[in-house]
């Protein structure tokens, strides 16, 4: 797939929650092909201590519109300035990059999109394109507490969601891997973006029921292009670059002790 | 329009501007951002006999105006280089330099030897400077005996320009320069990455899987163009300056200080077309400073 | 409040938070912005037996994360020092060490001796490193030798505790940093300037005097912690780390890795009470991890 | 002097040309002691290129708004960005800094008060404190042409103001040292500020008419406090700071070649 470097424009910002800020960008040409699960690399001006690019996945994109949306959780002075941004702002990214989700693989089959955290972004643009493709996309997002339940309303438009709160304030009280769904429902495979422990129990969850199961991993980038060996992920072929043969990996690609 | 095209030991390029190992992959990953003709020269990872597996992740930290990686050198080992990446970069339209590296003279000599089979690489640079592999180069790379060994090795079973990069790690480059131009390098680039440590405080433990790694990116510019000047001043043969040059005035700074040519590394990260414009900027600069060739201003410091 | 106190070879200090040479006067120009109580040391300005007018200007420059400079040395020397200076810091209420430099060994010993004699200098640094005199401390400082014969010297003729200084411009730290506590060293500091050089592109020259200087701030800060973790692994005497403190956490990551006490240079530029405030922050940091003394965190790697 | 380092708030802003910024700065408590001459080492956040403090000249004190005034040339990263600066953002400032002009020598001197370009700023102030000590300033101020004439309605409102343009645009056309009013006037003495061949010039004339003459540099400073001597100028006594024992100096002291 074609990269491009270019300039998109801000034209909304909002802030689902005060440590989160979602950017949505528009760019003057069209926007090129996109995958769900890509990501692009987001330069970061006028902060000192941000030399780097930053990853940032792709939340959604908005055709229509030639929009791509960014949700960002602000963590440090990188993501911080980002949140500063204003309306008219432009942003310099790197695009689209990494392998991205798997495409639907049977008609009407139902695949879980878990979610926890920040780790929800790419998952919004994958459910949509999914159930375009005649799939039947289900969310199950996990987070602290209601308040920190991200675009809701978003997920809600695409497909059913299921969530859990750590402390029960929404959804079921516990974390997304004893949601009763997982008892109740069969799944044809699973995708999975959130903190790493999360990932790795719900990798667990899917070994054992033996679900297919991917997840999107978030190892520190340098280039973003698969050329400086930094963001490798040990695999069954040795160590890869996650910018470019991930960052999704199918789980029995890994050899995370599941 | 300025004649930007040099003669490096033998290796006819059309722009001084290369990109440094390690740091632009085979090329291949960039040819969305860049069009090779108007670039030097593409240096790619850095290769030995053996494959590598490099060491564990984290390889990399950010630091102020900078960067620290410990790659360790992963590659899958010459042979599949010949074989499989070889064909696959060969035809493309700039000048492809295989980065050398290895543990030993003879690890050295035999994987040069392998590369020097392979009509379309020009050249080869032989790094003995890497500070992020145990038994690895710059154990010879920091003193002129050990640098020397390496390329008198390398000289009995490569025939074509060989360029050897040095490491700023140590207490006269000017004499390591010397040694390996006096064993019968070609040219010389330099620097490679300086050595550096970062701390994880709140983990209390160091950032990167090998303790330490290389510090790369314009915190380490005046430390390359002081090494630069200093070898330029000491020998002969040509010298490539890099480090930290994100500009085509940074780059002008190393051809002031004695550099017939630049290599760009940790800047393709932040600009994937940054070896690009370097290579206009540096042309627009000399056109409007009246230079109507690169080599007017190679060295030409007043004093 | 955790207990930051520290002793170093003999040096009761409030703080492990110091003030780096040359970069803080005599201590009485940060008067309005420091209280000295709250800081261990102030270390003073490069100080030699004979004076010095330095370098011509320009002595400046600034570079991505830090600055070069080639001040080399300007001071008016050990009496006026012993008669003028003296008299008007012996008060200040914390231990005020003279930095001492030299172009022999026995110019250092003599300057070191008329400091002996000065009843509230609790110790002396032995500048062996600086990168910006010609005939200066750098020749001594980047051979074991070189280092060891110094070293030797100022030893016979100085009786308080001696901290000395290194260069990080040498292949081996930890060899100097061996080689000077044979020779009687009772700390040492690590680490001084990397040596550099701007170019100014449109003067085609450099921008400073005598072409290099040396490097500080931020961006030597990854070279500044892995010399520091590479000589407190060599020595058994106490490791005083700087270069490119400019926070708390910058101070803990030095401490981390094997300094007993720490030296803020550059940044005093950029804040002039952050030695006080680095001093309190270590405190904080110390009391949210639950540390009731610096102590318990000097050299706590993990492995 | 006692100096201080603290956050003043920006209260108002304008642009007197397209390259000048100047800012008016606030202190919550009473500003300190300030001689005319002195300056500040202003911290430049957000600007990844900028590292040190920048050194620029107390323009103006207005102790009825508790108001200081910087007048800025936005000549490269540092002082652009302080050109992007909005009302309400603070300034972290070191100072009073430096040794400041003389102060008045005897009751009704006449002193001229010479200044090109950007080095207007400080001759406000010490105009205004000359003539609140009793002494008669006179401005002679040289531009290249008119718009490049800074806040000259100040200037005129505390006393005579000469011009010299280059293309002749306002004043006398020229540079300030052929002013008319140089050989039609005896002045007490001469406080000069601006780029060093004009310093040089007027300094040559002084000596050569036997005028008393002091010049205001601008070495490039690293501390501003006298402790790192990064800012040497050669003088009678050897190398001394400009920060410190300057910015003013009495042109005797120099070793200019004049
Ligand atoms: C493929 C990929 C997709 C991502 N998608 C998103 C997204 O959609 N939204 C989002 O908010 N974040 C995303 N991230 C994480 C994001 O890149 C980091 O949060 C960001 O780089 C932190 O930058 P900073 O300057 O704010 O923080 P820093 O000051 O650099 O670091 C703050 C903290 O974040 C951690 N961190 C820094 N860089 C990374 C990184 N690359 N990956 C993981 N942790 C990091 C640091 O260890 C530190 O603990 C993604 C990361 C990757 C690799
Ligand atoms: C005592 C003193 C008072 C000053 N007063 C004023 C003032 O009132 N208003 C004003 O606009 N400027 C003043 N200056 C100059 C001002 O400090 C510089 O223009 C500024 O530091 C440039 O910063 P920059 O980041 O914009 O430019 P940089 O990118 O750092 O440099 C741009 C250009 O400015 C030159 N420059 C940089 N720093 C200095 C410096 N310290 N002195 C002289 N030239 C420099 C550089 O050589 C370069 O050519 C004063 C300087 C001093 C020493
Ligand atoms: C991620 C990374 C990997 C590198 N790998 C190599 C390598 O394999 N061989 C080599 O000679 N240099 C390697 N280098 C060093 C660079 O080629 C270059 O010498 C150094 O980064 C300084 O230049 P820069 O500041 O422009 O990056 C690597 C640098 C980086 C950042
Ligand atoms: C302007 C300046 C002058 C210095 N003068 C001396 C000196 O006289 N003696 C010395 O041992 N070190 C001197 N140094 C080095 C510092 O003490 C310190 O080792 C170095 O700057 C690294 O620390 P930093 O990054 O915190 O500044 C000087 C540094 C600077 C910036
Ligand atoms: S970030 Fe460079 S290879 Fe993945
Ligand atoms: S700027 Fe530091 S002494 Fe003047």
């Amino acid at each position: 797939m074609k990269k491009y470097v270019k300039d998109l424009t801000i034209s909304e910002i909002s802030y689902p929650h005060e440590r989160y800020v979602l950017l949505k960008l528009t760019d003057t040409e069209n926007l090129p092909d996109i995958l769900p699960g890509q990501f692009v690399e987001v330069k970061v001006e006028g902060s000192p201590d941000t030399f780097l690019r930053r990853p940032i996945s792709i939340n959604y994109v908005d055709r229509e519109k030639n929009q791509l949306w960014l949700l960002i959780a602000m963590v440090g002075e990188g993501t911080r300035t980002l949140g500063c941004l204003k309306v008219g702002d432009t942003l310099n990214l790197v695009f689209p990059l990494g392998n991205g989700f798997s495409p639907m693989r049977k008609k009407g089959e139902k695949v879980l999109l878990v979610g926890g955290g920040v780790g929800v972004a790419p998952l919004l643009e994958y459910g949509k394109v999914l159930k375009g493709q005649g799939a039947q996309p289900i969310f199950l997002l996990g987070a602290r507490s209601e308040k920190d339940l991200l675009l809701l309303e978003m997920f809600k438009s695409i497909s059913t969601v299921y969530v859990t709160t750590e402390d029960g304030s929404a959804g079921e009280k516990g974390f997304v891997t004893q949601h009763s769904i997982l008892a109740s429902e069969h799944f044809d495979r699973i995708s999975v973006c959130g903190p790493k422990p999360m990932m790795v129990s719900v990798a667990r969850y899917a070994r054992q029921t033996d679900t297919p199961c991917e997840v999107s991993l978030e190892n520190m980038m340098a280039c973003g292009l698969g050329a400086c060996l930094c963001c490798v992920e040990k695999t069954v072929r040795g160590n890869v670059c996650v910018c470019q043969e991930g960052p999704v990996f199918d789980i029995n690609d890994l050899t995370w002790n599941i | 329009m300025a004649d930007i095209s040099v003669n490096i030991a033998g290796i006819q390029m059309n722009s001084p501007v290369m990109t440094a190992s390690g740091t632009f992959g085979y090329g291949i990953e960039f040819a969305d951002f860049v069009d090779f003709r108007e670039i030097g020269a593409v240096i790619v990872k850095g290769t030995t006999l053996h494959p590598r597996e490099g060491n564990d992740y984290p390889r990399m930290v950010e630091t102020a105006s900078g960067m620290l990686n410990c790659v360790g050198l992963q590659n899958k080992g010459a042979d599949y280089f010949c074989t499989h990446i070889y064909p696959e970069i060969k035809n493309l339209p700039t000048n492809m330099i295989v980065n050398v590296s290895g543990s030993s003279p003879e690890d050295y000599a035999e994987c040069a030897a392998r590369i020097d089979e392979l009509e379309a690489i020009p050249a080869i640079e032989l790094n003995i400077s890497c500070p992020n592999v145990k038994q690895g180069g710059m154990a010879f790379g920091v003193t002129p005996d050990g640098a020397a060994s390496v390329v008198r090795a390398v000289r009995q079973a490569y025939h074509k320009p060989m360029i050897v990069k040095l490491s700023p790690n140590v207490t006269n480059i000017a004499d390591i320069a010397l040694a390996v131009q006096d064993a019968g390098a070609d040219a010389i680039s330099c620097i490679n990455t300086l050595m550096g440590m970062v701390i994880d405080i709140e983990r209390r433990r160091p950032v990167l899987s090998i303790a330490t790694g290389g510090m790369s990116g314009p915190c380490v510019k005046p430390v390359a163009v002081r090494c630069v000047w200093q070898v330029a001043k000491a020998v002969t043969i040509p010298v490539i300056g890099l480090g930290g040059i994100m500009t085509a005035a940074d780059a002008i700074e190393f051809l002031l200080a004695g550099a017939s040519a630049i290599e760009i590394g940790t800047a393709n990260f932040i600009d994937p077309a940054v070896t690009m414009k370097v290579s206009r900027g540096i042309n627009e600069w000399l056109d409007a400073h009246g230079c109507r060739s690169v080599q007017e201003i190679v060295g030409m410091l007043e004093s």
